[in-house]
C-alpha cells in the first residue's frame, strides 16, 4: 500500500466536494440567466461565495429527528446515501494515469455503484415514517430500476467500439478527435438515449416525479434538515457530476483537446461542465411529466431501441473488423 | 491467503442462511434466508474457480446470480399472489399441501 | 498479516455480523438492508479472489435488483396488511442445533483436508476469459439461462398482475 | 432402355402407395368412387409397366440390384434397412403380383358396378395398398422389411375378405383368417428374431452370403426354419392352418382371385424359395415341408371333390395346389415351386375370375343351381376351360410342365412317398375340376327353375349385388362386360402362351431349367393320370354312365369325412373350447382370486400405512427443510464414521 493510494482518493474527494459546491452555484446562476433574473449576488464578489454560506447554514441548523423515525435508519441513510454517489469517481481517470483506480471493469464498476444509490435513498424514505417520502422513494426505485437497463445499454455502445470495460482504454479509443458523438448515426442516438437515462437516473427534470413540489413536498428528504439535508443535496450534485465526467468521457473524448498535455484535465471538466449545463438546461426547460408515460418511455421506447442500437453497434464492429 | 478461510467462511454464510430459512415466521424471511444460502455458494464457487486456475466457476457464479435474480422475482411474485389469496405472509399458515 | 489478510478477516467478520442480523432481525426492513450489507461484502471477497467482474455483476444484480424487489415487496404487502410486519423466529433450539451441528462438521471437515493454498495464474483479463467461456464452452446454458429468464420473467408478470 | 432395374422396381412399388395414400388422406376423392377406381387402376397401371420394365432391365442378368436406406441406426452398423432387392426371381415376381392386381382391378370394375361410390373407393384403397404390401414383401430385402409387408398384406386381406362387414358370415371369415394366419406370423416372427440373434442381421443378401462361406451357426437351425416355416405355412394354408382360405371366400371374387390364389396365399413358398439356401442346412425340416405339402395337397382335393360352392371348390384346390408348391421344395427344389407359383398364379387368377363371371351372371355360387352354361356364356365357358386344363396338367396349357417339374422333383429328390400321393393329388384335380366344369357349363340346366325360390329363401352369397340386380333369368344370362371379359382373355392368353412355350421348346424362364433329369415315363403317367381324372368326371357327370350316388357310397366313409372337412374345424374348435377355455377359467381364477387377493391386502396395508404416515406431513416448507437439513447432517456423520 503506497501513500498515493491514500492521497488519491483524499485529493480526488475533496475536488469533487469543493467543485459540487460551486456547481450549485453554477445552476443558480444559470437558471436566473434563463429567468432574466442576476441569481445570487450580494456574498462575495458575484456571489462567489454564496456556496460556503449556504454550507455554513445548513451545518448550523438544528437537527431534527421525527419521533416515529426508525432513528438508526433515518441516521444512516444521508450517508449510505452519498457514499456510491462519491464511490463513482474513484474508477474516472481525469487524465492519462491520473485517477484513483484505473479497474479493468471501469465502466461496470461506475454503474454497480450508482445503481447502491437506491438502498440509501429507500432508507432515508422508509426511515423518515413519513407518507410522502416513502411514496417518493417508491417512485424513485421504480424509475431507477426501469431506466438502469437503457443506461447500461447505451453506455455499452462506445465500450463496444472502443472493445475494453477500462475507461481510459476508452478514452484512448477516441483520441485524435474521433469522439464517439461523432461516429456516424450510432454515436448520436447513443448520446442522446444516455443522456435520456441520464436525466432519469439522476431523477431530473422531466423525470423528477419522485420530488414533485406540488404532490410530495420535497420528496424523500422531506424530513430532514441541516446537515444531513446537506449531505443528500451534495450526494445528488455528485451523482450529476459524475454522470456529466462519463458521458463526457464516453461520448467526448475525454481529455482530449487542443493545447498541451496539461490541459487534458481542464477539458476534460470543461466537456463535463457542459453536459452539467445541458442538464440543467433541460431542468429549467421541460415540464414534468406523469408516472406512467416515464415507465412507457423507458420500457417501451428506450429498452426496445438501445437495444437495437447495440445489436447494430456488435454488427457495425465485427463487419468493421471482419475484412 | 489459501482456499481454508473462504471455505470456512462459505460453510458460516450457509449455516446462518439454514438457520434463517428453518426458523423464519415470515415467507420474506425464508427468502432472504435463501439468499444468504445461495451467495455462500457462490464465494464456494469463486474461490474454488481461483484456486483450481479454472474459469468455469466464475462463469457459473454468473449463471447463479442471474438465477437467482430470476428465482427471486418469481418467489416474491409467489408471495405477493399468497398474500392477496391468504392475507398472511407467515410461512405457518400456509400448509395446503399437508397430507 | 498482509493487507490481503486483513481485508479478508473484517470482510468475514462483516459478513457473518450482517448475515446473524438478517436472520435473527426483529425488523424485516432492518433485515434486509443486512442482507444488502451482506452482499455488498460478498462483493469484497469477489475482489479479494480477482474476480472483479463478478463483484461488479454482485453489486449491480444482487444489490441493486434483489434488494430493491424485497424492499418492494415489504412495502406492497405491508400496505395490504396495514400493520408493520414484525419477524419473529420459532424452533430457534432446534434450529440453531441442527446448524450449528453441520457448521461444525463442514468446518472441521475443510480444515483436515490438504487444500491449495497457491493461487494458479489466471489469465489477465479474467472479464474477457469468462466472457469467451461463456459464448463458446458454456454457450448452451447460457441460451437455457436466457430461456429461463424469459419464463421466469412472464411467471412473476402472471403471479403479480392485478386481480381481475 | 438401360434403365437400373431397382429404380424401375421403387418407382412401381411406390406407385400404388402414392395412390393408396391419395384415396386414404382425400377423403372426398375417395367417395367419388369411380374416378378413384380409375385412379387406383391407372397407378396399377403405370406399376405393372414399371415392373415389365424392371424385368427387361434386369434381363439375363443374375447380380442383384439393392437399394437400401438405413432404418433403425444401430452400433456400428445399422440395425434394419428398408428399401429393394431386385434380382430374376422377385423381378418376375413383382410382374406376376402387378399384372394380377391389374387385371383384378380392371375386372373388379365391371364386377363391382352396383356398389355405392364410397364402398367403390374403399375397395380400390385397399386395392391399392395390397398391392404396395405385396410388392413391398416381393422385394423387401431383409426379413424384417418381409415381415412388416407381411402383416400388412395379412391386414389387407382381413379387410377385403371382410369388405361386406354387414353380412356376419364375411365378418367372421375375416376375423378368422386373420387370426390362423397370426398363429403362424407368432412363429414366424420367432423365427426371424431366433435367427438375428444367431447371425446378428435380418439381410438376406448378408445372410445368404453368411450361409455359403459356412459361417452361419448350425446349432438351433432346425428351430429357426422351422417358426420361419410356421409363418409361411399360415400364409399358404397348409394343414393344420388350411381352414381359413375357404371359408375366406366370403370376400368379393376378384378379392379371391388376386390374395387368395394369385398373390398373398404364396407368399408363404415365396418366403421358403427366398430363404431355401437356408432351409437346404435342415434336410429334417424339408422333410416335413414335403410330406405336410403332400398331405395338404391330398386332403384339399378330396375336399374339393365334395364341394358344391365353386368358389369353394377353387378354394380348395389352390389349397392343394400350395402342398405342392411346397411339397416341392420340401424336395429341395424351390426353383419347381416357384415356377409352379407363377404358372398357378395366371391360371387360378384366371378360374376365380371366370367363376366370379358365373356367379355374377348366375347369382349364385351353387354349381348345382348351374348347368349347361355353356351356350349362354360362350366366351367364359372357354376360358374357363382353358384354366381347367392348365390346372389339370394337360400339355400345351399353363400348369403342365410346371406339375411336371413338382413330380419330377419328388421322384428325384428321393420322397416316393410324397410322390405317390401327389400323382393320386393329379388324378383327384383333374377329377374334381371336371366335376365342376360339366356340372356347371354342360348338362342340363337349373339355372331358370332354381332362380325364383333361390332368391326367396337362400341368403345372397355375394352381398348386395344379388339384392340388388333383377333376379338372375336364363334369358339375362350371358358373357360378363368389357371390362370383365378383357382380363379374362389376358389370363387365358398367357396361359395358353405360357403352355405351349413350356411344352414345345422348355421352361420359359431361365432360372427354372431343369436342375433333375425326371426320368421317362414320368410325363407320360402323370398326364394319363389327368386324364384318367377327366374321364372319370365325364362319365359321372355328362355321360351319366356312372351313377354319382353309387361313386360317392363306394366312397362313403371317405366322403363323410370330407363332408365334415375332416373334422379339422372342429378340432380347432375342440381345443379352443376345452383347452382354451377351461385354462382361461383356471387362470382367470387364479388371478382374480389369489394374486388379486394378495394385491389387495398388500394396497389395503398400504391405504391404512397411508393415512397413518401422513401426519408427517405437515405442508409447511420449513418443515421439510428442516428434515433435509436433519438428513443431510445425518448423511455427512455418517460419511465421517464409516
Amino acid at each position: 500500500m503506497t501513500l498515493t493510494m491514500l492521497i488519491a482518493p483524499f485529493v480526488v474527494l475533496n475536488v469533487v466536494i469543493g467543485m459540487v459546491t460551486y456547481v450549485t452555484l453554477l445552476e443558480r446562476k444559470f437558471a436566473a440567466r434563463m429567468q432574466s433574473r442576476i441569481g445570487p449576488y450580494r456574498v462575495g464578489p458575484h456571489g462567489l461565495l454564496q456556496p460556503i454560506a449556504d454550507a455554513l447554514k445548513l451545518m448550523m441548523k438544528e437537527d431534527i429527528v421525527p419521533t416515529a423515525a426508525d432513528r438508526s435508519i433515518y441516521n444512516l441513510a444521508p450517508i449510505v446515501f452519498l457514499l456510491p454517489c462519491m464511490l463513482i469517481f474513484a474508477t474516472i481517470p481525469f487524465a492519462p494515469g491520473l485517477g484513483v483506480a484505473d479497474l479493468n471493469i471501469g465502466i461496470l464498476f461506475f454503474l454497480a455503484v450508482s445503481a447502491m444509490e437506491i438502498v440509501g435513498l429507500f432508507m432515508a424514505g422508509w426511515g423518515s415514517n413519513n407518507k410522502y417520502a416513502l411514496l417518493s422513494a417508491m417512485r424513485a426505485v421504480n424509475q431507477i430500476i426501469s431506466y438502469d437497463l437503457p443506461f447500461i445499454f447505451s453506455a455499452l455502445v462506445p465500450v463496444l467500439l472502443a472493445g475494453s470495460l477500462r475507461l481510459s482504454d476508452i478514452a484512448a479509443a477516441q483520441g485524435g478527435g474521433y469522439w464517439f458523438i461523432f461516429y456516424p448515426v450510432i454515436g448520436q442516438l447513443a448520446f442522446l438515449f444516455f443522456i435520456i437515462s441520464t436525466l432519469a437516473a439522476e431523477n431530473r427534470v422531466p423525470f423528477d416525479i419522485l420530488e414533485a413540489e406540488s404532490e410530495l413536498v420535497a420528496g424523500f428528504r422531506v424530513e430532514y434538515s441541516g446537515m444531513k439535508f446537506a449531505l443528500i443535496q451534495l450526494g445528488e450534485y455528485a451523482h450529476v457530476i459524475g454522470s456529466s465526467y462519463l458521458g463526457a468521457l464516453l461520448f467526448l473524448g475525454a481529455w482530449g483537446g487542443p493545447g498541451p498535455e496539461w490541459l487534458g484535465p481542464i477539458w476534460f471538466t470543461l466537456k463535463a461542465v457542459v453536459l452539467f449545463l445541458l442538464v440543467t438546461w433541460v431542468r429549467w426547460s421541460f415540464v414534468r411529466i406523469r408516472v406512467d408515460q416515464i415507465l412507457a418511455l423507458s420500457w417501451k421506447v428506450l429498452m426496445p431501441a438501445t437495444l437495437l442500437l447495440l445489436v447494430a453497434t456488435g454488427m457495425v464492429v465485427v463487419w468493421r473488423i471482419a475484412p | 491467503m489459501g482456499l481454508q478461510p473462504f471455505l470456512v467462511l462459505s460453510s458460516a454464510l450457509f449455516c446462518i442462511g439454514l438457520f434463517g430459512v428453518i426458523t423464519r415466521r415470515n415467507t420474506i424471511g425464508i427468502l432472504l434466508g435463501i439468499e444468504l444460502m445461495l451467495n455462500s455458494v457462490n464465494i464456494n464457487l469463486v474461490a474454488f474457480s481461483r484456486f483450481n486456475g479454472s474459469v468455469a466457476g466464475m462463469v457459473f457464479t454468473v449463471f447463479t446470480i442471474s438465477i437467482t435474480v430470476a428465482e427471486m422475482a418469481l418467489g416474491l411474485a409467489i408471495v405477493i399472489l399468497l398474500f392477496r389469496v391468504r392475507r398472511t405472509a407467515m410461512a405457518d399458515h400456509l400448509d395446503l399441501l399437508k397430507g | 498479516m498482509t493487507g490481503e489478510a486483513v481485508a479478508f478477516y473484517a470482510l468475514s467478520a462483516m459478513l457473518v455480523v450482517s448475515a446473524l442480523a438478517v436472520v435473527l432481525s426483529k425488523n424485516l426492513f432492518h433485515a434486509v438492508l443486512w442482507l444488502a450489507l451482506a452482499l455488498t461484502g460478498t462483493a469484497g471477497i469477489f475482489l479479494l479472489l480477482d474476480a472483479e467482474f463478478l463483484a461488479a455483476v454482485q453489486l449491480l444484480l444482487y444489490a441493486g435488483g434483489v434488494v430493491t424487489i424485497v424492499v418492494f415487496a415489504i412495502v406492497v404487502t405491508e400496505r395490504l396488511v396495514g400493520e408493520t410486519i414484525t419477524q419473529t423466529n420459532r424452533r430457534i433450539a432446534g434450529g440453531a442445533l441442527v446448524c450449528g451441528a453441520l457448521l461444525w462438521l463442514l468446518i472441521t471437515t475443510v480444515l483436515e483436508r490438504p487444500l491449495a493454498t497457491e493461487r494458479p495464474i489466471m489469465p489477465d483479463d479474467l472479464t474477457k476469459a469468462i466472457g469467451e467461456s461463456v459464448l463458446t464452452r458454456f454457450v448452451l446454458p447460457f441460451e437455457l439461462l436466457a430461456v429461463l429468464m424469459l419464463a421466469a420473467l412472464l411467471g412473476a408478470i402472471y403471479f403479480a398482475r392485478p386481480e381481475e | 432402355m438401360r434403365t437400373d432395374p431397382g429404380t424401375l422396381a421403387l418407382v412401381s412399388l411406390l406407385l400404388p402407395l402414392a395412390s393408396f395414400f391419395v384415396l386414404a388422406i382425400v377423403a372426398p376423392f375417395r367417395r367419388l368412387g369411380r374416378p378413384a377406381a380409375y385412379f387406383s387402376v391407372l397407378c396399377a397401371t403405370g406399376a405393372f409397366a414399371a415392373a415389365v420394365m424392371a424385368w427387361l432391365a434386369q434381363g439375363e442378368s443374375t447380380i442383384p440390384t439393392l437399394h437400401l436406406w438405413e432404418w433403425l441406426p444401430g452400433q456400428g452398423k445399422s440395425l434394419a434397412t428398408v428399401g429393394v432387392l431386385v434380382d430374376p426371381d422377385s423381378t418376375v415376381m413383382l410382374m406376376l403380383v402387378t399384372l394380377v392386381a391389374l387385371l383384378v382391378q380392371v375386372y373388379s370394375l365391371g364386377y363391382l358396378h352396383e356398389e355405392p361410390p364410397k364402398g367403390l373407393g374403399r375397395y380400390y384403397t385397399y386395392q391399392s395398398l395390397f398391392a404396395f404390401s405385396m410388392m413391398g414383401l416381393v422385394l423387401s430385402p431383409n426379413l424384417l422389411q418381409l415381415f412388416m409387408c407381411w402383416e400388412l398384406v395379412g391386414l389387407c386381406s382381413y379387410l377385403l375378405i371382410g369388405f361386406w362387414y354387414p353380412k356376419p358370415e364375411a365378418a367372421r371369415a375375416a376375423v378368422k383368417a386373420f387370426w390362423t394366419t397370426k398363429l403362424g406370423d407368432v412363429g414366424f416372427l420367432i423365427g426371424i428374431v431366433l435367427l438375428w440373434r444367431s447371425a446378428g442381421t435380418f439381410d438376406l443378401t448378408e445372410l445368404h452370403a453368411m450361409v455359403q462361406s459356412s459361417t452361419l451357426p448350425l446349432a438351433g437351425l432346425s428351430i429357426i426354419t422351422f417358426c420361419i416355416y410356421l409363418g409361411a405355412a399360415g400364409k399358404s394354408a397348409q394343414f393344420p392352418f388350411h381352414v381359413w382360405l375357404p371359408d375366406a371366400m366370403e370376400g368379393p371374387t376378384p378379392v379371391s382371385a388376386l390374395i387368395h390364389a394369385a398373390t398373398m396365399v404364396t407368399a408363404g413358398v415365396y418366403l421358403l424359395h427366398r430363404t431355401s439356401w437356408l432351409f437346404a442346412l435342415t434336410p429334417d425340416v424339408l422333410l416335413i415341408v414335403a410330406w405336410v405339402g403332400a398331405f395338404t395337397a391330398l386332403l384339399a382335393a378330396v375336399l374339393a371333390c365334395v364341394q358344391d360352392d365353386i368358389k369353394r371348390v377353387l378354394a380348395y384346390s389352390t389349397v392343394s395346389q400350395l402342398g405342392y408348391m411346397m411339397a416341392a421344395i420340401g424336395a429341395g427344389f424351390s426353383a419347381a415351386g416357384f415356377f409352379h407359383l407363377l404358372t398357378h398364379g395366371l391360371f387360378k387368377a384366371l378360374l376365380f375370375l371366370g367363376a366370379g363371371a358365373v356367379i355374377h351372371a348366375v347369382g349364385t355360387n351353387d354349381i348345382s343351381k348351374m348347368g349347361g352354361l355353356a351356350r349362354k356364356m360362350p366366351i367364359t365357358a372357354i376360358v374357363f376351360l382353358i384354366g381347367t386344363l392348365s390346372l389339370a396338367g394337360i400339355p400345351f396349357f399353363g400348369g403342365y410342365l410346371s406339375k411336371e417339374e413338382i413330380l419330377g422333383a419328388m421322384w428325384a429328390g428321393g420322397l416316393p412317398g410324397p410322390f405317390a400321393v401327389l400323382m393320386l393329388v393329379a388324378f383327384l384335380t383333374a377329377f374334381y375340376m371336371f366335376r365342376v366344369v360339366f356340372l356347371a357349363f354342360y348338362g342340363p340346366s337349373h339355372v331358370a327353375a332354381s332362380h325364383g325360390e333361390l332368391v326367396m329363401t337362400t341368403p345372397p352369397d355375394e352381398g348386395k349385388i344379388v339384392h340388388d340386380q333383377p333376379g338372375p333369368h336364363s334369358s339375362h344370362l350371358h358373357d360378363p362386360p368389357a371390362s370383365m371379359l378383357l382380363p379374362l382373355l389376358t389370363l387365358a392368353a398367357l396361359a395358353m402362351f405360357v403352355g405351349i412355350y413350356s411344352t414345345l421348346i422348355g421352361p420359359l424362364l431361365p432360372a427354372e431349367a431343369a436342375e433333375h433329369a425326371a426320368p421317362g415315363w414320368l410325363t407320360p403317367s402323370a398326364v394319363g393320370v389327368a386324364v384318367v381324372g377327366i374321364l372319370l368326371a365325364w362319365l359321372t357327370y355328362q355321360r351319366r354312365t356312372i351313377n354319382p350316388e353309387s361313386l360317392a357310397s363306394a366312397f362313403g366313409p371317405i366322403r363323410t369325412a370330407a363332408l365334415a372337412k375332416f373334422w379339422v374345424d372342429d378340432a380347432f374348435i375342440f381345443v379352443y373350447e376345452r383347452v382354451l377355455l377351461t385354462f382361461a377359467r383356471v387362470v382367470g381364477w387364479t388371478d382374480r382370486y389369489i394374486v388379486d387377493g394378495v394385491l389387495n391386502m398388500v394396497s389395503a396395508w398400504t391405504l391404512t400405512a397411508g393415512d397413518d404416515l401422513r401426519t408427517i406431513q405437515t405442508g409447511k416448507a420449513q418443515d421439510y427443510v428442516y428434515g433435509v437439513a436433519v438428513g443431510v447432517l445425518a448423511l455427512i456423520l455418517w460419511m465421517k464414521l464409516s
